[in-house]
C-alpha cells in the first residue's frame, strides 16, 4: 500500500468532516466574538460601594464646593455640591474635569532637582535639605531679602504662610500674580482707603453695565455668575455688555456695545460726567466724596467730552448718553469692570472709573449693588519671631509690587537682584505677559524652587520641584474672592490619598523652616498643616470641618463709605497699545479654555471649537472686512513688537474691523500630548507695560499686523 | 441539447476511460483514503468533543478554600455576608474589612485556611482575590435589588446551593472570552438543568418574559 | 409585578436663553460616561461627545451678529407617529439598539453592534458617535472610570443614553426602599446636573408634576397637518430639532430669539412668518 | 506547461506570458490585502471616515458592484425562467462576473464593518426590519446561488470533467439551473432592492428618503430596476474588454445585440420612473420637508446640478436611446459608449444614493461634509478590481467559458 | 434567525422574511442535495455499466 494522494485527501477530508460535526466551530465563532466583547486591552473598571466626598475646587479663584463621587472608595467623577453657598450645585468644566488632573501624566511625582538641565528624581530629605542649606547660606550671609517668593494671591492660609516663612526669613520680596481680586482691592484702595476690596452683588443688581466682564466666560466666580445671569434673565434685569467682541457674555445680553479695545476708561470717565452734568448721582452717598470732586467734574467734562469720547470709542454719542442715564436711572445698578476673566493684565484707571460710576449712582453696600468691603481677615497668624538678620531685611525696600514688575526687573537688572525664588500655584512663564522674557529673568535666579502639581513651563524653568498634592488630596482653606459679594470660606478636603509622592505645601514650607531652625523653627511651631490651619482659623473651624465651609459675610457690609476722587482727578494716563501698526491684537477669555495654572485639562481641550484650534494651529477671530483679501481659515503671520506666529484666520462678523482676537490659555510648551503644544501662546506677542499707578502690568492689547503666510 | 453540454457529454466519455485505466492502483488509494479519512475523522470528532472544552477552559484554585456551609451556620443566612447596601446597590463578596467583624480571636488560625486569611490578607491589609463564578461581564447591568426585592426571588433560584459546600470547587475560565464557565460552558451541548448551569442572555430572557411579559430593552441588562 | 406600571417618557428641555455654551454638560457627561479622548481631537467629525455644543448665529454682519448656543443630546426619538421606529433603532441589522418603551430611551448594547454605522447615516443630528480607536487613557487615568457605564471598545457605534445607568441606579433605590415611584430629582442625566447656568431640564414628559411636562406642555395629538408629528409643544417658544421630519425628539428646546428658534427646522422661503406663531398649540384642548 | 488544463481547442498565450500578467496584477492584489489587514487587525481608524461620514469610498464600490454584477440574475432570468435561449453563450462569463462581483461585495462588507468577528450577528440577531438586515441575508444567499451556477462551469475544466462523479455533477446541476436561476432571481430582486431602500428609508435625510410601497420605498423597486438594466451593460464590457485583450471575437453579434436591446429598454424604463421619481421627490418629498432642491445641490465645492444631469441625462436618457435604436446599437462604437455610460451611471447613481447622503447638511447649522478617502480605502476598494481581473484571466485560460469561441476563431482561422 | 433565538418574535414581520429565507435556503439545499446524490447515483451506475 502507498501513501499517496488520496490518503492525504482522505485525512484532510475526515478532519475537516469531524470537527465540523463537533461543537468546534460553533464554539469558537461564539467565544472568538465575545473575546471582541471583552478585549483585554479596555479596561473595566472595578465595582464597590459608593460614597462621596467634599472639598472645595481650586482650580480657578471661583471656589466652588464639590462633591467628589467614589465608588470602592475611587474618585469616579466631580460634581458641583449642592448646598455651597458659592455655586449651589453646579459646577464649571474645568472643576469637573478635576479627576483629570489628579492623574494628569503631568504630574510631579517625586521631588525633582536639575542637574545640567536635566531633572533627576530626589527623596523629599534631600530636596529640603538642599533647600535650606541654600537658604541657611543667604541668612548667614546677612541677605536674606535675596529670597523671593511668587503665589498666586495673598489669600488663605498656604498664601499666608508663605508671607508668614517670608517675614520670619527677613524678605520683604514676597509678590503675587494678577487675579482679578488684585485689581479689584488695588481699585477699593485707591478708592476707599487700605484694607478694603469690592464685591458685587450680581445676583441681585437689575441692571448691569459690563465693561467687558465676560459674566458667563469666566469672570468672578465662575459658577456663581452663571446662576446669576440666569437669575437675572427670570428677574427681568438687564445686562449692557461693552466689548469690542461678540462674546458669549455680549450674545446673551440685552444690549451689546461695541467699542474700539483699550478705551473702556475713556468711556467710563465721560459716562461720570453725564452722572454729575445731568445731576444723576445719589447726593446721599456723595456726602461721604472726598479728594476733589469737583476737581474730577471739572477734569472730565474738560477731558471726556461726550463727543470726543464718541470718536475714540467708536460708540455714538447718543447711545453713551443713553445708556449712562439708563445705568443712573436703574433702581440697582451696578458698572462692573475686569475685561475677560478679569486677570492678567488690566488697567487701575479703567477699573477706578468704572467703579466710580458705582459710586456716584450710590448703590454702594445695598442689595443689588456693589459691595466695599474689608479684605478678609478670618486668619489669626501669630506674629513671626525674626531674628536680627529678619527684621533688616524685611526692613528693605520691596523689589517689585507685583509678580511682573519683579520679572521686569529681574529681566532688566544686570546684578542678579534675586538669588532664591519660590514659587507656588502659579506659572508666571506662562501667563504674564512676554513669558519668553520671563524664563530669561528666571534663568538668572540662581536658584529657583517652585511648588507645583504640575510639571509646567516654570516648573521646567527651576531647580528644584516640590511636588503638592492637589485640592483633593489635602487640606487647605479657600476663601471666596474676585467679586464675590459675600465671604465664604471652604475646607478643601482630601477626598482620595495622595495619588504620588506629594505633599502638602504647608507641610512642606513647615518642614522646611524647621530644617532650617533658630527662629524659622521658632514661627512655625505647629507639628503639621493641619494642626496649623486649626489653630489660625480658631472662630470657624467647627464650621469648617463639619459642614466644609463658614460663611463669613453675607449681605451687605455695614458702615458709611468714603469716597475719594484724588486719583482719578489728576486724570492717570491711558495705557496705550504698544506699537504703530494697524490692527489691534486682543486676547480672548473662552470658558472652555483655562488660561492661568493649572492649564486645561484633556477633557476641557476637547470641548475647544475647531474656530479656535484646529490640529496644532491656532486660529484667530478677524471680521472680515479687515481680512482685506485674505481668506477664511487662510494661514496668516501675525507680528506684533513682541514677536509673531503663524496663524489662521477664523472670519467672525460678532468682532470689531481692526480688531484681531487671540484665545488665551493655548500654546503651552511642556511636555503634555492632550494639552500642550497647541496653538499659540497669546502672551508671547504682547509685552508687559507696568502702570504706574498700581506697579501692575496694563498691557491688554498690543497693535499688529498680518501678512499672508 | 446546447453545445456546451454536447461537449461535456464527450468530454465525459474520455475521463470515464482513463479512470477504468487506473483502476487496480485506485482501488488501494481509495482503501488508504478511506481508512486515513476515518481514522482522522475519529480523532477529530473525539477530541472536538472530548479534548476541546477541556483546553478552552483554565482552571484556577480560590486562594484558600471557604466553607459556605460553616458560614451559613455560624451567621444563619446568605444576606449577613451578600447583602443590599442601604442605596440598593449589591454588596457582593464581603471585603476583608467585613469579615473582621466575626473573626476577632488573635491569633486567628483555628484552621488551616483561616490561618492563610490572616496571614497573607488581613496582616498584609489586602483584598482576597476571590474568583467569582457567578461574574457576569463588564457590559451586563444586574440588579440584585429588583430580583430579591421587587420579584422575591430567593439566592438558591440562581446561584444554586453554593451555600451547603464545604469547599470551594476550582474556577474555571474561558481562555478566550475570560468569561467563568458558569456563565455558559458546564455543558457543551447547551443543555441546562437547573438555572445556576448557564447565565447567558437566552437564561435571563427565559425568565424575563414569563415572569414580566417581555424580554426587556437593551438598557434593562446592559450598561 | 417588576416592570414599572405607567410607561414613562423621560425627555429634557433646553433653555438655549440661558445656556452659556461653557461646555460644562459635555466635560460632565464624557467624565459620568467614561468617553475617552484623544491627543488632538480638533477634527470635531471624530471626536466623542455625545453632549455636543453647537454655535449657532443669526447669520448678520457686524454690528447686527447674534449668537447662541445649542446642546445636542441624543434626541432619543420616538419615530414617526412615536411608535418607537427611531431613525437608528429601525435601521439596525443586529437588534443591538432598541426603543424601550417603558422610558422613551434608545437604548443600546455596545457589545452586540458590529459596527456598520448604518444607524450614524440614519441620525440627522450626528447624535451617533463610531469609536474609530480603542479607548486608551493616559498611564493610571483608567483610575478614575466608572464601573456604572461599560467601557466601549473600539469598533463599535455609542450614543447619549439619557445616563441611563443613573435611572437604573434610582431604581435599585426604589427597589430596596420598596416603593414603585421614582421622584423626579432622583433621576438627572449627568448634564443636567452639571449645568451651571440651570439651562437644561430633565424629568418625565407623561408626569403633569415634573417641570418639563410644565414647561413643554407636549401636545398628545399628532399634529393635524402631519401625522407624523406627535407630541408637539404647546408652549410657543419652545421647539425641536428637525420636528418635520417626524423623528419625534424627546429633547425640546426654548428660546425668546425668534432666529434661534427657527434654525429648529427648515423652511421654504417665506414659510417661517406663516408657521411661527403657529404652534401645534390652538389645535387641541 | 498547463496545457493539460487549456480547454481542448483553445489558443491561450504562453504559460510565462499568463504567469507575469497574473503577477503584475497580483502585486495590486497584494497591496489591497496589506490595507485589508490593516484594517481588520488596526482598525476602521485606517480610514478617513468619520461622525459624519460614516460610510465611506468602499461602500460606493460595494453598491456599484452589486449593481453592475446584477448581470448575472437578470441574464439568468432571461435564459432559465424566459427561455431566451441565445442568452446561453453569454450566461457563464455573466455567472463568473457576478460571482467576482458578489464576492466582492461581501469581501468589502466584511472589512467595513467594525467588528468583523461579531459580522455574523446580522444573522444571528437579525432585526427584520432592517434593509441591511434584507441586503445581508439575500446577498449571502445568492452568492450561495451564484457559486451554483458558476460551479458547473469549474467542472467542465477538462482535467475536472474527467472524474466521474464531477461530470454528472455538472450535468445534473445543468438540469436543474433553472429552479436555481429562479431562487437567485428572487434573492437579487430583494436584495438589489433592500440596497436602494438602504437609502430610502432614511426618513432622517431628507435627500435620501423616499415614499413607497408598504415597507419599501421608490428606491427599492428602482434599484433592482436599474441593477436589471445596467448589469447586462457591464456584462456587454467585460466581454467586450476580455475580446480586446484576448484579441479574439468571443461571443457573437447577435447575442450582443440581443443583450443590448433588452438592456436598452431596461434602461430607457427606468429612466422614466427615475426621473418621475426625482421630479416627485423634488417638488413633493422636499419641500414637504422645508428643503430647496437646491439645498442639495449648492454650497459645495463637488457636488452640484451636473451630478443630477449627468447621472439621469447623460448616463441614463442616452445610453438606453442609444441602445433601443437599432442603428446606433448595432454601430460598435456607439454601443461602446453607450455600455460605458450606461456602466458609469449606475456607479453614479449608487455614488449619490450613499455618499451624496452623507454629504448634504440637514440640520440648518450644519455644514456639508465633504470626504477625502484614505490610501488604504483606494487600495481596498482597488483589490476587487485586481481580483475580478485574475480571476477572469484564469477561467478563461482554464474553463470553457465562451461556449461560442471555438466556433468563432475557426472560422476566422480559416477565413485567413 | 431560529425561533430560540433572543430576537426571535413570532409575528407577520419575522415569518415574512425568515419564511422567504429558510425557502430560498430549502430550494437551494434540496436542490444540491439532488444534483449530488443524482450525480453519485449515476457515476456508481456508470461504472457499473462499464463493467458489465
Amino acid at each position: 500500500m502507498k501513501v499517496d494522494r488520496r490518503s492525504f485527501l482522505g485525512l484532510g477530508l475526515g478532519a475537516v468532516a469531524g470537527i465540523a460535526i463537533s461543537p468546534v466551530g460553533a464554539k469558537l465563532t461564539d467565544d472568538s466574538s465575545i473575546w471582541t466583547q471583552n478585549w483585554p486591552w479596555t479596561p473595566v473598571p472595578p465595582d464597590g460601594k459608593i460614597t462621596y466626598g467634599q472639598s472645595v475646587c481650586t482650580l480657578c479663584p471661583g471656589t466652588c464646593g464639590i462633591s467628589v463621587r467614589k465608588i470602592g472608595g475611587r474618585p469616579v467623577k466631580i460634581e458641583g455640591q449642592d448646598t455651597y453657598p458659592v455655586n449651589n450645585g453646579g459646577a464649571c468644566l474645568h472643576g469637573i474635569a478635576g479627576l483629570q488632573y489628579l492623574y494628569d501624566p503631568c504630574r510631579v511625582k517625586t521631588p525633582l532637582k536639575k542637574n545640567n538641565g536635566r531633572f533627576e528624581p530626589i527623596s523629599w530629605e534631600e530636596a529640603i535639605t538642599l533647600v535650606a542649606g541654600r537658604l541657611g547660606k543667604l541668612r548667614k550671609n546677612q541677605n536674606p531679602e535675596a529670597l523671593a517668593c511668587i503665589t498666586d494671591t495673598n489669600l488663605g492660609s498656604v498664601p499666608g504662610l508663605f508671607s508668614h516663612f517670608m517675614a520670619a526669613f527677613g524678605s520683604p520680596n514676597h509678590v503675587f500674580m494678577q487675579t482679578l481680586e488684585s485689581w479689584l482691592t488695588q481699585t477699593a484702595q485707591t478708592l476707599h482707603g487700605p484694607g478694603h476690596t469690592l464685591g458685587f452683588d450680581l445676583e441681585n443688581a437689575d441692571f448691569i453695565l459690563s465693561f467687558g466682564a465676560g459674566i458667563i466666560e469666566g469672570w468672578g466666580s465662575p459658577v456663581a455668575c452663571f446662576k446669576a445671569n440666569s437669575g437675572r434673565r427670570q428677574r427681568g434685569g438687564k445686562l449692557y455688555q461693552i466689548e469690542p467682541r461678540l462674546s458669549s457674555t455680549a450674545a446673551g445680553a440685552d444690549k451689546w456695545i461695541p467699542i474700539h479695545p483699550g478705551t473702556e476708561a475713556d468711556l467710563a470717565m465721560a459716562m461720570c460726567g453725564i452722572l454729575l452734568q445731568e445731576n444723576l448721582f445719589d447726593p446721599e452717598f456723595a456726602a461721604g466724596f472726598r479728594g476733589g470732586l469737583n476737581r474730577f467734574n471739572a477734569m472730565v467734562q474738560q477731558k471726556y467730552p461726550v463727543e470726543q469720547v464718541a470718536a475714540i470709542t467708536g460708540i455714538s454719542a447718543a447711545d453713551i448718553k443713553k445708556t449712562a442715564i439708563a445705568f443712573a436711572k436703574a433702581k440697582m445698578p451696578v458698572a462692573v469692570p475686569g475685561k475677560g476673566r478679569g486677570d492678567g493684565a488690566q488697567s487701575l484707571k479703567e477699573f477706578a472709573a468704572i467703579h466710580t460710576l458705582n459710586c456716584l449712582t450710590g448703590n454702594i453696600n445695598k442689595k443689588g449693588g456693589t459691595f466695599v468691603k474689608p479684605v478678609p481677615e478670618y486668619l489669626a497668624f501669630p506674629d513671626p519671631v525674626q531674628d536680627a538678620v529678619a527684621r533688616d531685611g524685611a526692613a528693605k525696600e520691596k523689589l517689585a509690587g507685583s509678580a511682573p514688575e519683579l520679572v521686569t526687573k529681574i529681566h532688566q537688572s544686570d546684578a542678579p537682584v534675586v538669588d532664591t525664588l519660590f514659587v507656588y500655584n502659579a506659572n508666571p512663564c506662562y501667563t504674564l505677559n512676554d513669558p519668553i522674557q520671563t524664563s530669561a529673568a528666571f534663568e538668572k535666579i540662581p536658584f529657583v524652587v517652585n511648588f507645583t502639581a504640575f510639571m509646567d513651563e516654570t516648573a521646567m524653568a527651576s531647580d528644584v520641584i516640590l511636588p503638592i498634592s492637589t485640592f483633593l488630596e489635602r487640606f487647605e482653606d479657600v476663601p471666596s474672592k474676585a467679586g464675590f459679594a459675600g465671604l465664604v470660606v471652604g475646607l478643601a478636603r482630601p477626598v482620595v490619598d495622595p495619588v504620588f509622592d506629594t505633599r502638602s505645601p504647608g507641610d512642606v514650607l513647615i518642614h522646611l523652616a524647621k530644617t532650617l531652625g533658630g527662629t524659622m523653627g521658632e514661627s512655625f511651631d505647629w507639628p503639621d498643616y493641619k494642626t496649623c490651619l486649626k489653630s489660625l482659623v480658631p472662630g470657624i473651624w467647627n464650621d469648617l470641618y463639619k459642614k466644609g465651609y463658614a460663611v463669613v459675610s453675607q449681605g451687605p457690609p455695614a458702615g458709611r463709605m468714603e469716597t475719594n476722587f484724588a486719583f482719578l482727578a489728576e486724570n492717570p494716563p491711558t495705557i496705550q497699545p504698544q506699537g504703530d501698526a494697524d490692527l489691534i491684537l486682543v486676547p480672548i477669555d473662552n470658558m472652555r479654555v483655562a488660561s492661568t495654572a493649572p492649564a486645561s485639562s484633556p477633557f476641557a481641550i476637547k470641548t475647544v471649537s475647531d474656530r479656535v484650534i484646529k490640529n496644532t494651529d491656532m486660529f484667530v477671530e478677524i471680521n472680515p472686512k479687515t481680512a482685506n483679501g485674505l481668506k477664511d481659515g487662510g494661514f496668516v503671520t501675525l507680528t506684533t513688537p513682541a514677536g509673531s506666529a503663524k496663524v489662521r484666520l477664523n472670519f467672525n462678523e460678532g468682532i470689531m474691523p481692526g480688531v484681531i482676537g487671540m484665545v488665551k490659555g493655548l500654546g503651552h510648551r511642556f511636555d503634555n500630548r492632550y494639552v500642550a503644544g497647541k496653538g499659540v501662546n497669546v502672551h508671547e506677542l504682547i509685552s508687559p507695560v507696568i502702570e504706574p499707578g498700581s506697579g501692575l502690568d496694563a498691557a491688554f492689547g498690543v497693535k499688529a499686523s498680518i501678512s499672508k503666510a | 441539447m446546447s453545445e456546451i453540454e454536447n461537449k461535456t457529454e464527450h468530454g465525459s466519455m474520455d475521463g470515464a476511460k482513463e479512470s477504468a485505466a487506473e483502476d487496480p492502483k485506485n482501488d488501494t488509494g481509495l482503501g488508504l483514503g478511506v481508512i486515513f479519512f476515518i481514522l482522522a475523522f475519529l480523532i477529530c470528532f473525539l477530541s472536538g468533543w472530548l479534548l476541546f472544552p477541556k483546553l478552552l477552559y483554565s482552571k484556577h484554585e480560590q486562594p484558600f478554600n471557604f466553607d459556605h456551609a460553616l458560614h451559613v451556620q455560624e451567621t444563619g443566612d446568605c444576606e449577613s455576608c451578600h447583602f443590599l447596601r442601604e442605596d440598593g446597590t449589591f454588596s457582593g463578596i464581603p471585603k476583608t474589612e467585613s469579615c473582621l467583624d466575626c473573626h476577632t480571636d488573635e491569633p486567628m488560625g483555628e484552621t488551616e485556611d483561616e490561618a492563610i486569611f490572616a496571614a497573607e490578607y488581613v496582616a498584609k491589609q489586602r483584598e482576597v482575590p476571590w474568583y467569582v463564578y457567578a461574574k457576569q461581564p463588564d457590559c451586563v447591568y444586574f440588579s440584585h435589588a429588583a430580583h430579591i426585592k421587587a420579584a422575591g426571588m430567593d439566592c438558591v433560584t440562581c446561584h444554586g446551593h453554593i451555600g451547603e459546600s464545604t469547599s470551594s470547587r476550582p474556577y474555571e475560565e474561558n481562555r478566550l472570552t475570560g468569561y467563568s464557565r458558569d456563565i455558559w460552558g458546564n455543558n457543551i451541548w447547551g443543555i441546562t438543568k437547573n438555572p445556576w448551569d448557564s447565565m447567558k442572555m437566552d437564561d435571563c430572557a427565559v425568565c424575563h418574559e414569563e415572569e414580566t411579559g417581555h424580554k426587556g430593552y437593551c438598557f434593562q441588562c446592559h450598561k | 409585578m417588576i416592570q414599572d406600571k405607567k410607561a414613562h417618557k423621560f425627555g429634557m428641555v433646553i433653555d438655549l436663553d440661558k445656556c452659556t455654551g461653557c461646555g460644562s454638560c459635555t466635560v460632565s457627561c464624557m467624565a459620568e460616561n467614561n468617553i475617552p479622548f484623544k491627543e488632538d481631537e480638533s477634527d470635531k467629525k471624530d471626536s466623542l461627545t455625545w453632549m455636543r455644543v453647537y454655535k449657532l448665529t443669526n447669520g448678520k454682519p457686524f454690528p447686527e451678529t447674534q449668537t447662541a448656543y445649542l446642546p445636542r443630546p441624543c434626541q432619543h426619538c420616538g419615530g414617526k407617529g412615536d411608535h418607537g421606529h427611531s431613525p437608528c433603532v429601525s435601521v439596525c441589522p443586529a437588534t443591538a439598539t432598541d426603543y424601550g418603551y417603558d422610558t422613551g430611551i434608545v437604548s443600546q448594547i455596545y457589545t452586540r453592534c458590529f459596527g456598520c454605522r448604518y444607524c450614524m447615516a440614519a441620525c440627522p443630528y450626528h447624535a451617533r458617535y463610531f469609536n474609530w480607536w480603542d479607548p486608551v487613557w493616559p498611564e493610571g487615568m483608567e483610575k478614575y472610570l466608572s464601573p456604572n457605564v461599560s467601557p466601549r471598545m473600539r469598533g463599535v457605534v455609542e450614543k447619549c443614553s439619557f445616563c441611563y445607568h443613573r435611572y437604573q441606579l434610582a431604581r435599585e433605590q426604589a427597589y430596596f426602599d420598596e416603593t414603585d415611584e421614582i421622584p423626579e430629582d432622583a433621576y438627572q442625566t449627568a448634564c443636567t446636573t452639571a449645568c451651571p447656568a440651570g439651562a437644561i431640564i430633565f424629568g418625565d414628559l407623561n408626569n403633569p408634576s415634573h417641570k418639563i411636562h410644565q414647561i413643554v406642555k407636549p401636545d398628545p395629538h399628532p399634529d393635524p397637518l402631519n401625522h407624523d408629528v406627535v407630541g408637539k409643544s404647546r408652549n410657543p417658544k419652545v421647539f425641536r430639532l428637525l420636528e418635520r421630519l417626524g423623528t419625534n425628539p424627546k429633547v425640546y428646546y426654548m428660546s425668546e430669539r425668534e432666529w434661534v428658534r427657527k434654525l429648529g427646522d427648515s423652511y421654504l422661503e417665506g414659510e417661517w412668518d406663516k408657521v411661527k406663531n403657529h404652534h401645534g398649540a390652538a389645535s387641541h384642548d | 506547461m498547463d496545457a493539460a488544463l487549456i480547454p481542448e481547442g483553445a489558443k491561450r498565450c504562453s504559460f510565462p506570458k499568463f504567469m507575469l500578467g497574473i503577477a503584475i496584477v497580483g502585486a495590486v492584489l497584494l497591496w489591497g490585502v496589506y490595507a485589508m489587514l490593516l484594517c481588520w487587525f488596526k482598525g476602521l481608524n485606517q480610514t478617513n471616515m468619520n461622525d459624519y461620514y460614516g460610510f465611506a469610498l468602499w461602500i460606493w464600490a460595494d453598491l456599484a458592484v452589486i449593481a453592475v454584477g446584477g448581470g448575472a440574475f437578470f441574464t439568468g432570468l432571461l435564459k432559465y425562467i424566459f427561455k431566451i435561449d441565445e442568452l446561453k453563450n453569454i450566461i457563464n462569463f455573466a455567472v463568473i462576473i457576478g460571482f467576482i462581483c458578489y464576492s466582492s461585495a461581501l469581501l468589502i462588507l466584511a472589512i467595513d464593518i467594525g467588528q468583523p468577528l461579531r459580522g455574523w450577528f446580522i444573522f444571528w440577531h437579525a432585526n427584520v426590519h432592517s434593509m441591511l438586515t434584507e441586503v445581508a441575508f439575500c446577498l449571502s444567499c445568492y452568492f450561495a446561488v451564484l457559486t451554483i451556477e458558476f460551479i458547473p462551469n469549474i467542472l467542465e475544466n477538462r482535467q475536472l470533467n474527467k472524474v466521474p462523479f464531477f461530470h454528472h455533477l455538472a450535468h445534473n446541476m445543468h438540469g436543474t439551473m433553472a429552479i436555481f436561476a429562479a431562487t437567485g432571481a428572487f434573492l437579487s430582486f430583494f436584495h438589489q432592492g433592500s440596497l436602494g431602500g438602504v437609502a430610502g428609508v432614511l426618513y432622517g435625510r431628507p435627500f435620501a428618503v423616499r415614499e413607497g410601497l408598504l415597507i419599501w420605498p421608490w428606491t427599492f423597486f428602482l434599484f433592482t430596476w436599474s441593477a436589471a438594466a445596467f448589469g447586462p451593460c457591464f456584462t456587454l464590457l467585460v466581454t467586450r474588454i476580455t475580446e480586446a485583450v484576448t484579441g479574439k471575437k468571443l461571443v457573437k453579434d447577435n447575442v450582443i445585440h440581443l443583450l443590448a436591446k433588452i438592456s436598452g429598454w431596461m434602461i430607457f424604463t427606468y429612466i422614466i420612473a427615475k426621473i418621475i421619481d426625482t421630479i416627485y421627490w423634488a417638488n413633493v418629498t422636499v419641500p414637504g420637508l422645508g428643503y430647496e432642491l437646491s439645498h442639495f445641490y449648492t454650497g459645495n465645492s463637488l457636488y452640484g446640478y451636473w451630478i443630477l444631469v449627468t447621472e439621469i441625462i447623460i448616463c441614463g436618457v442616452i445610453p438606453g436611446l442609444l441602445l433601443i435604436n437599432k442603428s446606433t446599437r448595432e454601430n460598435p462604437n456607439l454601443r461602446l459608449l453607450a455600455i460605458i455610460l450606461g456602466v458609469i451611471g449606475v456607479c453614479l447613481n449608487r455614488w449619490v444614493m450613499v455618499l451624496q447622503v452623507m454629504a448634504v447638511p440637514v440640520m440648518s447649522f450644519d455644514t456639508w461634509a465633504l470626504y477625502i478617502p484614505s490610501w488604504q480605502e483606494v487600495a481596498t476598494t482597488i483589490l476587487p478590481v485586481a481580483y475580478g481581473i485574475i480571476l477572469i484571466a484564469v477561467t478563461y485560460r482554464y474553463l470553457p467559458v465562451f461556449p461560442q469561441e471555438l466556433e468563432l476563431n475557426q472560422s476566422k482561422a480559416q477565413e485567413s | 434567525m431560529f425561533p430560540f433565538i433572543f430576537e426571535w418574535v413570532w409575528d407577520i414581520g419575522h415569518m415574512l422574511f425568515f419564511g422567504g429565507f429558510w425557502y430560498a435556503i430549502g430550494i437551494l439545499g434540496a436542490g444540491m442535495t439532488y444534483c449530488i446524490a443524482k450525480a453519485a447515483y449515476d457515476t456508481v451506475k456508470e461504472s457499473q455499466d462499464s463493467r458489465h
